[in-house]
């Protein structure tokens, strides 16, 4: 095994708050690698890095091996590195097939000429995008809404909508910060199929998740924020039985008389 | 059709520059040295160029009250000044009203145009996307330019100086009295903003409204009442303003255009929804404006805000006093 | 005291809160618990007349309360501390509570007492009375937050996620004040991510689950509760 | 619609515009459809910067002037047959734009708004006082009508075609774009930004390429103008021209193709079908903008889904009257 995803001292500060403090982590590739701790712990900024949303104050991020640390987020994108977002960021005017098929953009090449005289290479490429597209919104259950406005779709929808937008990237990393949010048990249930399914196509998979029955149930490595601070990583049996990661967050040790 | 320029007409009779340039009138006849000669000139463009400033200081407070409550930039800000200053044309040079008189009854009209604009303009927009808003504002300005236009006729007004004439010398200096009276009045109207916004409970809710709506209705302040009220105080900003400026220049359609623009300039090059630094960038503007049109040249002053707002934009994206603007996703 | 009967409220299309029935007795802590998104700040919200219900109702003494403006909760003595705190960063702490205070017409020795109060409550805050909200701790924030609400003299407390950001420690503080308060006769209605916490000040708890509750009893009782263990508790 | 009846619908189009105009339509009318046809060029254009990438100008009117200039000068100064003056002035103003576009890159919303303004004014104040090249206050006169061969294009309707084929050039090139990768990546940056960048798209390019098509399709409609008009004037390239066009795009409803054209032709025809107004025409246009932001933020175009809807009615219906005839 080998890291896809390694992320050196990343120090972030916003003015005077420190966001994140001297994080390292290292994703192995083929995992489902599940980030949780209290809100306001730093994850969803750590995501930010790692999809060069934000650059860090200090650290370094390497992806399969390559520096790519203030690069542009598309830049992430075109090598490799999909994310969703928490409070849902979808293309909320557009049809879901328009959503995915905005995502096929780094995928094709043609240019503004080519798209004015309508080349055979442009018809072609054009194909493929609506073709992956497609299958993409199959793979997540969604074909049957490919023409429903994305702002209309219920909250699930949308969550499984932003994972096929970011799939259709063809990632090989895939940042989820938390996909079940808003999900009843039965759609949890069958995200936590989606997520195993998705390492089954040999992407590897970064998620946030508050949702510890989906966290214990598949992820193969848990690791800890607390105050931008990592304070814990193993895999999910160790961390339940961690006695600081139960302090800070699964909350046993406050006590009251 | 014969299409005018915006700001062709503001350009045109330098009145500023006349009066900056008068020392060489006034001292030239002494036997004064060259270099003291220059002294004078230098403090006159002081003042004049303060007295530009304090007026695009008052807009560019309307625009900023606006701004931090709402989040919308009111592209239509400008035209309370040219309504303010026609309005006191009317009421003082027609009508013969005294000027004090004059002066309240036009800021209190202006107040209840601000009422209007926010009942019919600003609600129906709440929560649109911001470009509906500017198209919106760009209507709002169509109409009043071509309200004035219908009512005043597009002819250049001069507001009658009510110190007649009169100048101020102080050794070789000569000063405008107009020009120290703005300065005053704005320096009187900053400081009673400022008691009121800071030291008085409405004034503690204003802000309140401003930085937080929806935690300021949780408190149980009448936030609708506010918002009312934060447009009355920038539409009154805008009157003032445009009645302080009347007598400097011919009032004109086109003037609360310059007055309105310069003042968005000057907000942002103090940092975008800052006091102080709308204040600051002001007098800044202000005095450059003056010290280009004497020494540089006259013909691209329109220009010069928005060369220094770009320059700063580039090299200082916060302004003066700005914070540092963080996305959050 | 305080009911909410069969509660819709929608977002647009999609449906926040779905059926939310629950009932808070006079004097008790009564916590909603469940996961992020569940529906809980929602149900909050539309208490507090920031949503309007699309079903349903709230009483509060017998009268309904549902689609009233907020000014006239507060004024019936519901007071909401919104999610994250949302103190007004450009006013001081002095003015944070004084803003608190709003609709009361109280004079100023009154206002002076209340404000010393919220300082006995939370020591921290009296140095920092004329300090700009904004430079204040998140901690410090969140004790400003309950203690404006305090200021409006209120008889249900609405808190939304107050340990939301904040070091154990400090939330083991905050948590003894709330029960302080709570002793001093207010009824609490308190949204909780952290279960366990939640469970363990209340007397009374509500599981909800994609807007509807699911779940209810005594605390204590839900604590032991299998279901709820393996759910919230990480157990 | 499939491929074919959409084809059939277009050649159709361009038939009834190229014969209108010999119907006995006045020179006065014809002038009119020529300024519309430039308008709709200059609105399209815009429709690349505002309408599809949320990206918000106030400098279209600025881009008209410096295409216009460009061609008047090039022919006049440099003696560059209209024909050449004509791709090379579009090409000026697309530099233009670029630069232009740059600071769009830092500063979003009404920071772009002022910068754009601010950009307009200084262009203007340029044409308006560099005497040397601009003729300054002047005003750029005698500006070479096209010819080709010995034909001269000097009446209102010859006119006509070169703009009608310009504009046609302007609907097909804004057709091909918005359905295509660059149309969509376009489209997701006015969405959200952030989404866009994440989802693999280049926001700085696309930005900038944004700027430059409005310029671009700016460059060729001043072209137009300048060698229509045969006289320019630098303020006539000014604020409320921007505005102008920026009302006939948000009239219309932005973002899409049918939406500029409708605005741009209706605004230019408006105000001869309501001549009776009178000097209260631009007033009661100022409220009219306001009314229907609030009413209608995405424009008139939002009523032909309706409309097509009541056509299509009245055309099953019809069909359903013919077959039960038999």
């Amino acid at each position: 095994m080998r890291a896809i995803l390694q992320a050196e001292d990343i120090t972030v500060r916003f003015g005077g708050l420190v966001a994140l403090n001297g994080i390292n982590l290292s994703v192995q590739e083929g995992q489902i690698h599940a980030l949780i701790g209290p809100n306001g712990a730093g994850k969803t900024t750590l995501i930010n890095v790692l999809s060069n949303v934000t650059t860090p104050t200090t650290g370094r991020v390497t992806f399969k091996g390559e520096p790519i640390t203030g690069l542009p987020a598309h830049s992430a994108t075109e090598k490799g590195i999909g994310r969703t977002f928490q409070n849902i960021l979808l293309f909320a005017g557009a049809t879901v097939l328009e959503n995915v098929m905005i995502a096929r953009h780094c995928r094709t090449k043609y240019g503004l000429l080519e798209a004015i005289v309508r080349t055979g290479n442009m018809l072609n490429e054009e194909e493929t995008v609506r073709q992956k597209a497609f299958q993409e919104l199959e793979f997540v259950g969604m074909a049957d809404k490919a023409s429903t406005i994305a702002g209309n779709l219920d909250h699930g929808g949308q969550r499984l909508l932003e994972i096929a937008r970011a799939l259709a990237t063809e990632p090989s990393l895939l940042l989820l910060d938390e996909p079940s949010a808003g999900m009843n048990p039965q759609e949890v249930n069958s995200l936590m199929d989606l997520i195993l399914r998705i390492r089954g196509r040999g992407i590897t998979v970064l998620l946030i998740e508050h949702n510890m029955q989906l966290v214990m149930g598949i992820a193969d490595v848990v690791t800890v924020l607390n105050f931008g601070e990592k304070i814990a990583e193993g895999t999910p049996k160790e961390i339940q039985n961690n006695k600081d990661v139960r302090e800070a967050y699964l909350g046993r040790g406050i006590q009251y008389a | 059709m014969v299409r005018r320029g915006m700001w062709a007409s503001a350009c045109g009779p330098d009145v500023l520059r006349d009066a900056g340039t008068c020392g060489d009138v006034l001292c030239g006849s002494d036997v004064v040295h060259w270099a003291k000669r220059g002294v004078c000139m230098v403090v006159q463009l002081i003042v004049n160029g303060l007295a530009m400033g304090f007026i695009y200081a008052l807009a560019a407070l309307g625009v900023v009250m606006l701004y931090n409550a709402l989040g919308i930039v009111n592209f239509a800000q400008g035209e309370f000044a040219t309504l303010g200053a026609f309005i006191a044309y009317s009421l003082i040079a027609e009508m013969g009203v005294p000027y004090p008189l004059g002066f309240v009854v036009t800021v209190l009209i202006v107040a209840a145009v601000g009422v209007l604009f926010e009942r019919i303009v600003y609600r129906p927009l709440r929560h649109k996307h911001f470009l509906t808003v500017i198209v919106s504002t760009i209507g709002v300005m169509i109409f009043f330019r071509e309200f004035e236009r219908i009512v005043w006729k597009p002819i250049p007004r001069f507001f009658p100086d009510i110190f007649e004439g009169r100048l101020i010398t102080i050794g070789n200096v000569v000063i405008v009295p107009q020009h120290v009276f703005i300065i005053g009045v704005a320096l009187v109207l900053m400081v009673s903003l400022y008691l009121f916004l800071n030291k008085t409970s409405v004034g503690a809710k204003m802000r309140a409204t401003a930085q937080d709506q929806e935690t300021a209705s949780l408190m149980g302040v009448d936030v609708e009442k506010m918002i009312v009220l934060t447009f009355v105080i920038s539409a009154c900003l805008g009157a003032i303003a445009g009645v302080l400026f009347a007598p400097i220049f011919f009032i004109t359609i086109d003037m609360g255009g310059t007055v309105g623009l310069t003042a968005f300039c000057a907000s942002i090059i103090g940092g975008f929804g800052s006091i102080p630094g709308a204040i600051c960038g002001a007098l800044l503007l202000g005095l450059v404006e003056v010290f280009a049109a004497a020494y540089v040249s006259s013909v691209y002053k329109p220009a010069v805000a928005f060369m220094l707002m770009i320059a700063f934009l580039m090299f200082r994206p916060r302004g003066i006093f700005g914070e540092k603007v963080s996305v959050k996703v | 005291m305080l009911k909410c009967d069969s509660l819709s409220v929608y977002y647009g299309k999609t449906c926040a809160v779905h059926d939310v029935t629950f009932s808070v007795p006079e004097g008790k802590i009564v916590a909603l618990v469940g996961a992020n998104g569940a529906g809980k700040s929602t149900t909050l919200k539309t208490i507090s007349g920031l949503l309007r219900p699309s079903h349903g109702t709230i009483t509060f003494n017998g009268e309904r309360i549902d689609g009233m403006r907020p000014r006239d909760i507060v004024a019936r003595g519901i007071i909401h501390v919104p999610e994250g705190r949302r103190i007004f960063p450009g006013l001081t702490v002095r003015e944070n509570l004084e803003i608190g205070a709003c609709l009361r017409c109280d004079d100023k020795t009154s206002l002076e007492k209340d404000v010393e109060h919220v300082c006995q409550l939370f020591p921290q805050l009296a140095k920092r009375m004329n300090q700009l909200g904004w430079s204040l701790s998140g901690g410090e924030q969140q004790m400003l937050a309950i203690g404006r609400g305090l200021m409006a003299k209120p008889k249900v407390f609405l808190l939304d996620e107050p340990s939301l950001g904040l070091a154990p420690v400090l939330v083991e503080k905050l948590f003894e004040a709330i029960k302080q308060i709570n002793a001093e006769g207010l009824t609490i209605l308190l949204v909780e991510q952290n279960a366990y916490l939640a469970l363990n000040t209340a007397d009374l708890a509500y599981v909800v689950e994609n807007g509807r509750t699911v779940l209810h009893g005594a605390a204590s009782d839900l604590l032991k509760d299998e279901n709820v263990k393996r759910a919230y508790l990480g157990g | 619609m499939g491929r074919r009846t959409r084809c059939a619908v277009a050649v159709g189009v361009v038939t009834l515009l190229a014969v209108f105009p010999l119907l006995g339509v006045g020179p006065y009318y014809i002038r009119l459809l020529n300024l519309a046809g430039i308008y709709v060029i200059l609105t399209l254009g815009l429709n690349f910067c505002v309408g599809m990438a949320g990206q918000i100008s106030y400098a279209q009117a600025s881009f008209f002037g410096i295409g216009a200039y460009a061609s008047a000068l090039l022919t006049l100064k440099a003696g560059v047959s209209f024909w050449a003056a004509l791709p090379l002035s579009a090409l000026v103003a697309l530099v233009f734009g670029v630069l232009l576009g740059l600071p769009s890159l830092k500063v979003g919303r009404y920071y772009l708004a002022i910068v754009t303004i601010g950009f307009s004014e200084i262009v203007r104040l340029v044409l308006l006082n560099w005497k040397e090249v601009t003729y300054g206050a002047e005003g750029v006169k005698n500006i070479p009508v096209p010819t080709i061969g010995a034909f001269t294009l000097n009446t209102d309707l010859r006119y006509y075609y070169l703009v009608l084929t310009i504009v046609l050039f302007a609907v097909f090139v804004s057709i091909r774009i918005v359905h295509s990768r660059i149309g969509r990546a376009l489209h997701a940056i006015r969405m959200s930004d952030l989404a866009a960048e994440v989802m693999g798209v280049n926001t700085r390019y696309y930005k900038i390429l944004a700027f430059a098509l409005s310029a671009f399709f700016g460059g060729l409609a001043g072209s137009l103008i300048a060698h229509y008009d045969t006289y320019l004037h630098a303020n006539s390239f000014n604020f409320m021209e921007s505005a102008k066009i920026l009302c006939m795009l948000f009239i219309g409803g932005s973002g899409s193709i049918e939406g500029p054209i409708i605005g741009a032709v209706g605004l230019t025809l408006l105000p001869e079908w309501l001549r009776f107004l009178k000097d209260y025409y631009m007033a009661i246009y100022g409220v009219g903008v306001v009314l229907l932001m609030s009413v209608m933020p995405s424009g008139i175009r939002s009523l032909i889904p309706q409309l097509a809807r009541f056509v299509q009615r009245l055309f099953t219906n019809k069909q359903r009257a013919v077959r039960s005839e038999h």
